[in-house]
């Protein structure tokens, strides 16, 4: 019977580590902001998963779809203003060209 | 109050009101003594029955100080007030050149007050502080013309050389508190015991160290470099007699073992110190020497379990070398000097002087009926019927002829020669102070009788006529060998040894001093690297200390790669090698440092590196954590 | 209801207090913004006076707790607040959009107040988002290339570890079936998730909180950003999400071994910390690696919360003695230099600043009576009370490793000097005057602090 | 059930599979699209799981990230048609080890751990959205204003870092040229 | 009733302060406020001394809430071990001032931070709680880093920096036993008359507290090999610096270990009571032999102190082994009036040489010669000091040194080899004497002033002191002896 929950789970576990994998490998901003994105794409997952196999009573498991929906989105937009601000400073948005400071 | 403070108080008022006014020293002082005189004659007076006197002062907790007269103590005060009297007038006259009087006449007030303290000391915790004190008095007296170097350099050898012996007497006093719980010294005595044997072997270290004893005698001769009637003072009845008084005070609690050593370091002693006298070539020195020859004397009477001869012998030689002292010093303002090749012939041109000098010698050389005659046959009496008798006699009559030898070739060297010379200034005082003392040089000897009587001390044997024949034997012997015959012929091959006081190997001094200034010096290196290994810390923690570049380097690979491990340890164990424990710090310490640099690098502002980290971190800690609900 | 939002009035203050300064910034009044901010933020410290000393309840059927820490977090992180606007001043005065800073500024400290009430999953992530967002630009406020780098190694750091949060999260919630953490003590039958999201949630806080190993954001942002952003980083994120791990702690099962995984943080924080200090030429970076180090003194009274009763004490005495002396020394730094050079002389020629920065670096090293010694006083002897005296004496051997971080620039200070400091601006030496009397009186009179009963 | 199960898994499989697509392309588009269909298949999920309207609402949601994403995909990257077939990587053994452990310790929780009985009905979708409701405006409507305030944040700082300012570098300038 | 204790703690601070709120005030104003402020607290220790303590436990307790949800608070009160201590702080200060009054470098720094150590160092004998004694110990520490670094001689930067880092590094494990103290006691409190009354630790606990405490107080007594800092900072102190740092500062390790490690955990100590003998042992020889191979003088009475205070080591080891309640309380007795002693004496002492130093701008004993002579003033203090200190009857050192090695011989008898030390310190100053103001007096001195009006203020109250000790020891010792002889360990 549990087959269903972890089949929805074992998805969300290999979604989050696609986007852990793309997190760590992709030298662009936007290419890891990517990842980040299927990281919480797991999140979703899992959560729905729990919620509805596991706890259909429990509105707290749908709302925090909701909140992590909303980082999702809050993320991505921040993430473009720094973006464009690192954009208009340096021309690029690579990471390994952002190593000035250190130490 | 108690008549007990009665030889203290003044003298020690006297130098107070010296110090404050700092003028008027000499009518002070001498006020001072006179009245300790008069104290102690009416205190003898009081105690004379065996009653004895009391006083409590205020000292440490359940240790109060006592001051307490029996017999034996006050005829001890009359005896250095005496003595202290008439040197002190002699020092009027011998004083008056001098700048710097007050400090003269203070000290020597406290001096005699402490004396009398100590003699009256009823409790080990006084009689420890006075006998420190008086060290003190002689370091300063000795030391009084502190601008010329051997007058500083044997001061400090006085003090350094007593002190150190004291250390004895402040375990003694220690263990007999210990073992009594209180520190009266009346009760501690009682107490004996097998033990107090380690304790009466102490005290003999305390006393050898104030009476100049074998191997202890060094300092002596050098402090003549102190005024005259400090040395008259020093050698009579003060200082050097403490320590023989400390041993006949203390004699009831010397166990036949300690009372055997006794005998034997007098006898060295006696022979020993005479043995120098004859070789010495200047008369104070040649007197020094003949006071430490005269305490083996007292040393053997009390080794022979007659304590009463050792103190007959004390007063009576207390009365003569005084005398000695006071009329070498009459000697030394005529000639400038006090070497027998400065004072040829000055009996001749200070005749008043000479007699007096002369009839003291006499009496030391033990001719009747002066006091010495009496005060030697007791103990060479005693040395005779003593248990050890077999060796103790023949160093007491070795002794005894020896004693002459030296004071007739004094007597000699003094009188032959031209007479001339000029006047010595205040020679009214010194002749006064002179002639004071040599009446009851001459004449002691008929009061012993009563002195006896009064004494609680154990009574000897009548004399037999063979102690008393010897005795005279060797005296005219002596006389007749040091008047006719030279020293270095007398002496052969010792002569020279002797002229260098018999040191061995360079002498106490060398034996105990270079050492210590060994360890000392070690010490100083020692903490040589101390410093600089705790500074190393230091320097690190602040990295105000650059270097260290080789060893980062090290550490670095080593962190790096194991296989480097052992090459940084090497390189550790190789500098820890080359610069020992400061080199080891400063590897340490370089060390953090480099361990810094290295942390700093794991920041390489590469931030896929930086999350490569956290994530293997993560993965570490969640590993670690699972393993441990595993556990669970 | 009503009783729920009496009880938030604090926070709806603060946001009143964002958003007027907001309108204010479009108005183009950065100044009336910088007002409104500074009144603002005071006035919700006021308001949050009633609230203190044996207020414990929650509100919104647990999400968000009014406690102790939620209380402290206002009276600390607020006050602090405004001296990070007063220091802001100086470095973004009579630039385009100034206003926004304040405004910003004011939001993030909402995110650090969510956090250290955090009585929900969902106040974790969300006060995680909120103070991160707001700094991200913040940081990047210059819009400088070192201020763009920070700002960009700042954000794919917080978005990484705090995706991993949430992942992990999503495990609690299954386990549990409820997001409030007051739920979490019923898990023990499923420790498997428990830590999964516990682990999780050490990555998304540790980062906040700038623990060794996420602190790797920390040294270059307070670099890039302007000074008083990085003083302002330095302790309102750092302190809330150290009180939101306090708040998580309190719920978890004692004994699935989060306690040795806490303090091998600890450690690894504070050695860490102060060995890369060790080597810093540039103060801000010396101060930032300082401020990763004192995170790990804060994890001493973590690992105790629920154990000792030392623990919530020590934490909130400690947070309020580090947001003083922290931010005093960045306002030293603030008006005196970046560099250690700039620090010569500073002791003879401006004798105020001189022996204020002196006592801030001591009080951070924990010297008596400053308050730096109180705090961490509490949080030894808390560690020493569930056990750990081992982690007391690691963190005091690091504390004499401090010693010779700060002694660093002490040292200098007293020489004499090459070249005259420039003088100070006002604010700075207003907020370092306010700070240094707060380090004093909070190690003199840490009772009038800790209030009575305390938690 | 059985269904349910097989729909999941095949939603499921998409998901990953455009998940991995995302990152195997050098174009920007291309890598854009893949998240679209991933975070599509996604929702698809959801609705599987009967859970209709945050299905729909990730669906839009996600449709009009990505398009936005797309956009600066095409901004960004120095070869936004991936026709120089550029490496965009780094530490990519690294990275697949991680992203295995992380998948593989997931994957370990799901199965490991005892998650009790599984409800077989859910509640039927106006149930949900009516329940949702009152959870919005009961116990969690200080999350879901927090969530406001943090989307408003979220606005002002996108705002304050994208539009250029005039930077503290040229105040600095202007005080030296004065 | 005035609260006696506390009026005398803060007096000191309150000039300081007061000092500090002037508006560049002169450095006559500067020194005048100093020296009142001194003086005053004088007279508070004073008014505490006459009225004096009662047998067991403390008196003249004052108390005021300050911490109380951990149990802290502020606590002062005094018994016969530390109310000598007390008044010896506030006449060191009172005479240091007088001596500094002639300082022009940065005077009103100066002066606040000594009067800071004032405060600090009453305290520190005062403190009757854990968290406040801590406060004080460390307190003083910092203050003197100050003072060695910003007023101090050649090298002083690094003698300060490593005085500082040697001593924190010191203080943090008696932070350790404290907490340690804290947390064992039933109901927590930082009541320090409570863990006097009740040890709250015992067994290993109590060995590892005690071992804290050890590390602590040895590196400020300071016991070899912990001790490298002390000559190091006293070379580089400035005059004032070293006279306090020795008079006082080194007592807070002995008196420490008297308060904390032999009332606090007496059990421990008694068992390690003999390692501890023997650390004092060695320091005493070690710190005599070391002395005599100085030729600075400063340094040489340095390492003197390092051997006076290792008899007090003794003497407290002494105390915790020995069973017999009377050999205790000599011990003790002992060791307290040792520590006072020593400050007068060493006090004096520092002074001397500080005023040949402002002379003569060198300390090297090879370059005098007959100062006796050209400065007879300044001579015969030394002198006087310089005998006092090896012990000589009738002065400061002898009835506490005596009553030191009695119980020593009382308890442990070997151990009463430690006596050879007063033959090396004797040495050891006679060699000083000898070349520094014996013999020839040399041309380049002979321009030398004697003491002036304010040094002869300064030096003489501290001579006299040390007679009045050494002759009439009752008037110290029945303070002390009054407490000693109550204790219960």
């Amino acid at each position: 019977m549990t087959a269903v929950l972890i089949v929805a789970l074992v998805t969300g576990a290999i979604l989050f580590g696609i986007g852990v994998y793309g997190a760590l490998s992709q030298t662009n901003l936007v290419m890891i902001m990517m990842g980040v994105e299927l990281v919480l794409a797991g999140a979703l997952v899992n959560l729905v998963a729990f919620w509805r196999f596991l706890h259909p009573e429990s509105y707290s498991g749908q709302m925090f779809v909701l909140v992590v929906m909303t980082v999702m989105a809050v993320e991505m937009a921040v993430g473009f203003g720094v973006a464009i601000a690192r954009f208009r400073a340096r021309g690029s948005v690579e990471m390994e060209e952002a190593e000035d400071l250190k130490g | 109050m108690s008549a007990v403070v009665l030889p203290v108080l003044p003298p020690l008022l006297a130098a107070l009101a010296v110090l404050l006014l700092r003028r008027g020293g000499a009518v002070l002082a001498l006020a001072g003594v006179i009245a300790s005189l008069a104290g102690s004659l009416w205190l003898l007076a009081r105690v004379a029955d065996g009653q004895a006197e009391t006083l409590l002062l205020p000292g440490l907790p359940d240790m109060p100080l006592r001051l307490v007269a029996g017999p034996l103590t006050a005829l001890l005060t009359v005896a250095v007030a005496t003595v202290g009297t008439f040197v002190l007038i002699y020092a009027v006259g011998y004083m008056k050149r001098e700048f710097s009087q007050a400090r003269f006449y203070a000290v020597m007030s406290l001096f005699l007050a402490a004396m009398q303290a100590l003699v009256l000391a009823g409790d080990w915790v006084l009689l420890l502080a006075t006998w420190e004190l008086i060290g003190l008095c002689s370091y300063l007296l000795i030391g009084f013309w502190f601008q010329r170097p051997e007058a500083a350099n044997a001061a400090g050898r006085a003090f350094l050389y007593t002190r150190s012996a004291d250390l004895g007497l402040y375990v003694a006093v220690f263990m007999l508190i210990g073992w009594t719980g209180t520190s009266e010294i009346a009760t501690s005595l009682e107490a004996g015991g097998s033990a107090s044997t380690a304790a009466g072997l102490l005290l003999l270290l305390a006393a050898m160290g104030k009476s100049a004893q074998v191997p202890l005698q060094d300092w002596l001769m050098r402090a003549m470099a102190g005024p005259t009637p400090v040395s008259a003072l020093l050698h009579s009845a003060t200082l050097v007699a403490a320590g023989a008084i400390l041993l006949i005070r203390s004699f009831p609690l010397l166990t036949p073992e300690a009372l055997l050593a006794v005998g034997v370091v007098g006898g060295v002693t006696t022979v020993a110190a005479g043995v120098i006298a004859l070789a010495e070539s200047d008369l104070k020195r040649l007197l020094a020497a003949s006071t430490a020859s005269q305490y083996g004397l007292m040393l053997i009477a009390v080794g022979a379990g007659v304590p009463l001869a050792a103190l007959l012998h004390l007063l009576a030689h207390a009365a003569i070398k005084s005398t000695l002292f006071l009329a070498a010093g009459d000697f030394q303002h005529a000639r400038e000097g006090t070497g027998f090749d400065r004072l040829e012939g000055v009996g001749r041109a200070r005749p008043w002087a000479f007699a007096g000098f002369a009839l003291a010698a006499l009496a030391l050389a033990g001719i009747p009926p002066l006091s010495g005659f009496f005060s030697k046959d007791a103990v060479i009496a005693a040395a005779l019927s003593a248990q050890g008798a077999a060796w103790l006699g023949p160093l007491a009559l070795a002794g005894a002829l020896l004693t002459s030898t030296y004071m007739a070739r004094a007597l000699r060297l003094l009188w032959q020669g031209s007479g001339e010379t000029g006047a010595v200034a205040g020679s009214t005082w010194m002749r006064a102070g002179i002639w004071g003392l040599v009446i009851p040089a001459a004449a002691l000897g008929l009061a012993f009788g009563p002195i006896e009587g009064i004494l609680d001390l154990p009574t000897r044997e009548a004399e037999g006529t063979g102690a008393v024949l010897l005795g005279l034997l060797a005296a005219v012997v002596g006389l007749a060998l040091g008047w006719l015959v030279s020293a270095p012929r007398l002496l052969g091959p010792v002569y020279p040894w002797a002229q260098r006081g018999l040191a061995v190997g360079g002498g106490l001094t060398a034996g105990v001093g270079r050492p210590a200034m060994a360890v000392a010096r070690g010490c100083e290196h020692l903490e040589g690297h101390l410093y600089a290994a705790v500074l190393g810390v230091g320097r690190g923690g602040l990295m105000i200390a650059r270097g260290g570049e080789r060893l980062e380097q090290g550490l670095y690979s080593a962190v790096l790669g194991f296989g480097h491990i052992n090459l940084a340890v090497a390189h550790l164990v190789r500098v820890g090698d080359e610069r020992r424990i400061d080199g080891l710090i400063f590897a340490l310490v370089s060390g953090v440092r480099a361990l810094g640099a290295r942390a700093r690098t794991l920041q390489s502002g590469l931030i896929h590196h930086s999350l490569a980290i956290s994530a293997v971190a993560t993965a570490v800690t969640l590993v670690i954590l699972f393993l441990a609900s595993l556990s669970f | 209801m009503a009783r729920d939002l009496a009880l938030l009035i604090p926070e709806i203050a603060v946001l009143l207090t964002a958003v007027g300064a907001l309108i204010a910034e479009m108005l183009r009044r950065p100044r009336a913004a910088l007002a409104v901010a500074v009144i603002g933020l005071l006035v919700a410290t006021g308001l949050t006076l009633r609230l203190v000393g044996g207020t414990d309840t929650t509100v919104f059927g647990g999400s968000f707790r009014i406690d102790g820490l939620s209380v402290w977090a206002k009276l600390v992180l607020l006050p602090a607040t405004v001296f990070s606007l007063l220091l802001a001043r100086v470095d973004v005065a009579d630039t385009a959009r100034e206003g926004t800073v304040y405004s910003l500024l004011c939001f993030a400290t909402l995110g650090a107040l969510a956090l250290a009430g955090a009585g929900d999953t969902m106040f974790l992530v969300l006060g995680t988002l909120l103070t991160g967002l707001a700094t991200f630009a913040l940081v990047a406020y210059p819009d400088t290339d070192p201020a763009t780098e920070a700002a960009m190694k700042f954000f794919v750091f917080a978005s990484v570890t705090t995706a991993i949060m949430i992942f992990g999260l999503t495990y609690w919630f299954g386990a549990s079936g409820s997001t409030l953490l007051a739920d979490l003590p019923g898990m023990d039958t499923m420790p498997l998730a428990v830590i999964l999201g516990f682990v999780a949630v050490v990555v998304g806080l540790g980062y906040k909180a700038s623990l060794v190993p996420f602190h790797f954001w920390a040294p270059d942002a307070y670099e890039g950003a302007p000074l008083s952003i990085a003083a302002y980083l330095s302790v309102v994120p750092k302190v809330g999400a150290l009180f939101a791990l306090a708040q998580v702690v309190r719920a978890m099962p004692p004994e699935s071994g989060w306690t040795a995984v806490l303090a091998g943080l600890a450690v690894l924080s504070m050695t860490y910390g102060y060995l890369a200090a060790l080597v810093q030429d540039n103060v801000v970076r010396l101060l930032a690696y300082s401020s990763i180090a004192q995170s790990g003194y804060f994890l001493l009274g973590i690992v105790a919360v629920g154990a000792s009763e030392l623990a919530l004490p020590s934490i909130i005495l400690f947070a309020a003695a580090y947001a003083a002396m922290n931010l005093g020394a960045f306002a030293v730094t603030a008006a005196t230099g970046r560099t250690l050079s700039d620090f010569g002389g500073l002791g003879r020629a401006r004798p105020l600043m001189g022996i204020a920065m002196v006592i801030f670096l001591l009080s951070l090293v924990g010297i008596p009576p400053l308050a730096g010694f109180v705090g961490k006083f509490l949080l030894f002897a808390a560690a020493i009370d569930v056990q750990l005296t081992w982690l007391a004496v690691v963190a005091i051997i690091n504390s004499v490793l401090s010693l010779s971080v700060y002694l660093r620039i002490i040292v200098p200070m007293y020489r004499p000097a090459e070249t005259a400091p420039s003088a100070p601006g006002t604010w700075p030496v207003i907020v370092v005057v306010i700070t240094l009397s707060a380090t004093l009186i909070i190690g003199l009179f840490a009772q009038s602090l800790l209030g009575q009963p305390m938690v | 059930m059985g269904a349910q199960a097989f729909f999941l898994a095949v939603f499921g499989l998409a998901a990953i599979g455009f998940g991995v697509a995302v990152f195997r392309t050098s174009s920007m588009v291309r890598s854009a699209l893949a998240l679209l269909f991933s975070q599509t298949a996604v929702g698809c999920m959801f609705l599987v799981m009967q859970t209709e309207f945050l299905g729909v609402l990730q669906i839009m949601m996600m449709a009009t990230e990505m398009s936005i994403m797309a956009i600066f995909m095409v901004m960004f990257m120095m070869d936004p048609g991936g026709l120089g077939g550029m490496d965009m990587t780094h530490q990519k053994r690294f990275s697949i080890g991680a992203g295995v452990v992380a998948a593989g310790a997931a994957i370990a929780v799901a199965l490991l751990a005892d998650w009790g009985a599984v409800t077989a009905q859910a509640p039927d979708a106006a149930m949900q959205t009516r329940e949702l409701g009152h959870e919005l405006l009961g116990r969690s409507m200080l999350i879901f204003e927090t969530a406001g305030v943090t989307i408003l944040t979220a606005m002002i700082a996108a705002t304050a870092v994208a539009i250029p300012v005039q930077n503290l570098a040229s105040k600095d300038d202007k005080e030296v040229s004065q | 009733m005035l609260p006696l204790v506390s009026l005398t703690l803060f007096l000191p601070l309150a000039g300081a302060l007061l000092i500090l709120c002037l508006p560049k005030p002169a450095a006559r104003t500067v020194h005048g406020i100093a020296i009142a402020s001194a003086a005053l607290t004088l007279v508070g220790a004073l008014a505490m001394w006459f009225q004096g303590v009662s047998g067991a436990g403390f008196s003249q307790v004052e108390e005021l809430e300050w911490m109380p949800a951990i149990g802290a608070a502020y606590r002062v009160g005094v018994d016969g071990i530390s109310l000598p201590l007390v008044l010896l702080s506030a006449v060191l200060f009172l005479v240091s001032f007088i001596y500094a009054s002639s300082l022009r470098d940065r005077p009103r720094a100066y002066v606040a931070l000594a009067l800071l150590l004032e405060t600090t160092a009453i305290g520190t004998f005062t403190a009757l709680d854990g968290i406040l004694f801590y406060v004080f110990f460390e307190v003083s520490l910092v203050s003197m880093y100050f003072m060695i670094a910003g007023w101090g001689h050649e090298d002083r930067q690094r003698a300060a920096l490593m005085f500082f880092i040697y001593t924190l590094l010191g203080s943090l494990p008696l932070l350790l036993a404290i907490l340690g103290l804290y947390l064992g006691t039933p109901e927590p409190s930082f009541d320090m008359r409570a863990w006097i009354a009740n040890p709250p630790l015992e067994g290993a606990a109590a060995m590892w507290a005690l071992v804290a405490m050890l590390v602590t107080f040895a590196v400020k007594i300071p016991a070899v090999p912990l001790h490298t800092w002390l000559p190091a900072a006293h070379v580089q102190a400035p005059t004032i610096g070293s006279v306090i740092l020795a008079g006082i500062m080194l007592k807070f390790g002995t008196y420490g270990l008297v308060r904390f490690a032999l009332q606090m955990t007496p059990e421990a100590f008694h068992e390690a009571g003999l390692v501890v003998l023997v650390i004092g042992v060695v320091s005493a020889l070690y710190g005599a032999f070391a002395a005599l191979a100085q030729t600075d003088l400063k340094r040489l009475v340095a390492y003197t102190s390092v051997n006076h205070m290792g008899y007090v080591i003794v003497a407290v080891a002494a105390a915790a082994l020995t069973l017999d309640p009377s050999v205790r309380a000599v011990a003790l007795d002992g060791a307290v009036l040792q520590m006072f002693s020593h400050g007068l004496v060493t006090g004096a002492l520092f002074l001397l040489v500080g005023m040949i130093q402002d002379r003569a701008h060198t300390r090297e004993m090879g370059e005098f010669g007959g100062l006796l002579k050209t400065v007879p003033l300044l001579g015969w203090s030394f002198v006087l000091a310089a005998f006092a200190s090896l012990g000589l009857p009738g002065l400061a050192h002898f009835p506490a040194e005596f009553q030191i090695f009695l119980a020593t011989l009382g308890t442990v008898p070997a151990a009463v080899v430690v006596i050879l030390g007063i033959a090396v310190i004797a040495g050891t100053f006679l060699k000083a004497l000898r070349e520094t103001f014996l013999g020839e007096p040399r041309e380049r001195w002979h321009a030398m002033p004697d003491l002036s009006g304010r040094e002869l203020l300064a030096v003489v109250p501290l001579l006299v002191l040390a007679v009045a000790t050494g002759v009439v020891p009752s008037w110290v010792l029945a303070v002390i002896h009054r407490t000693t002889s109550a204790l219960v360990l």
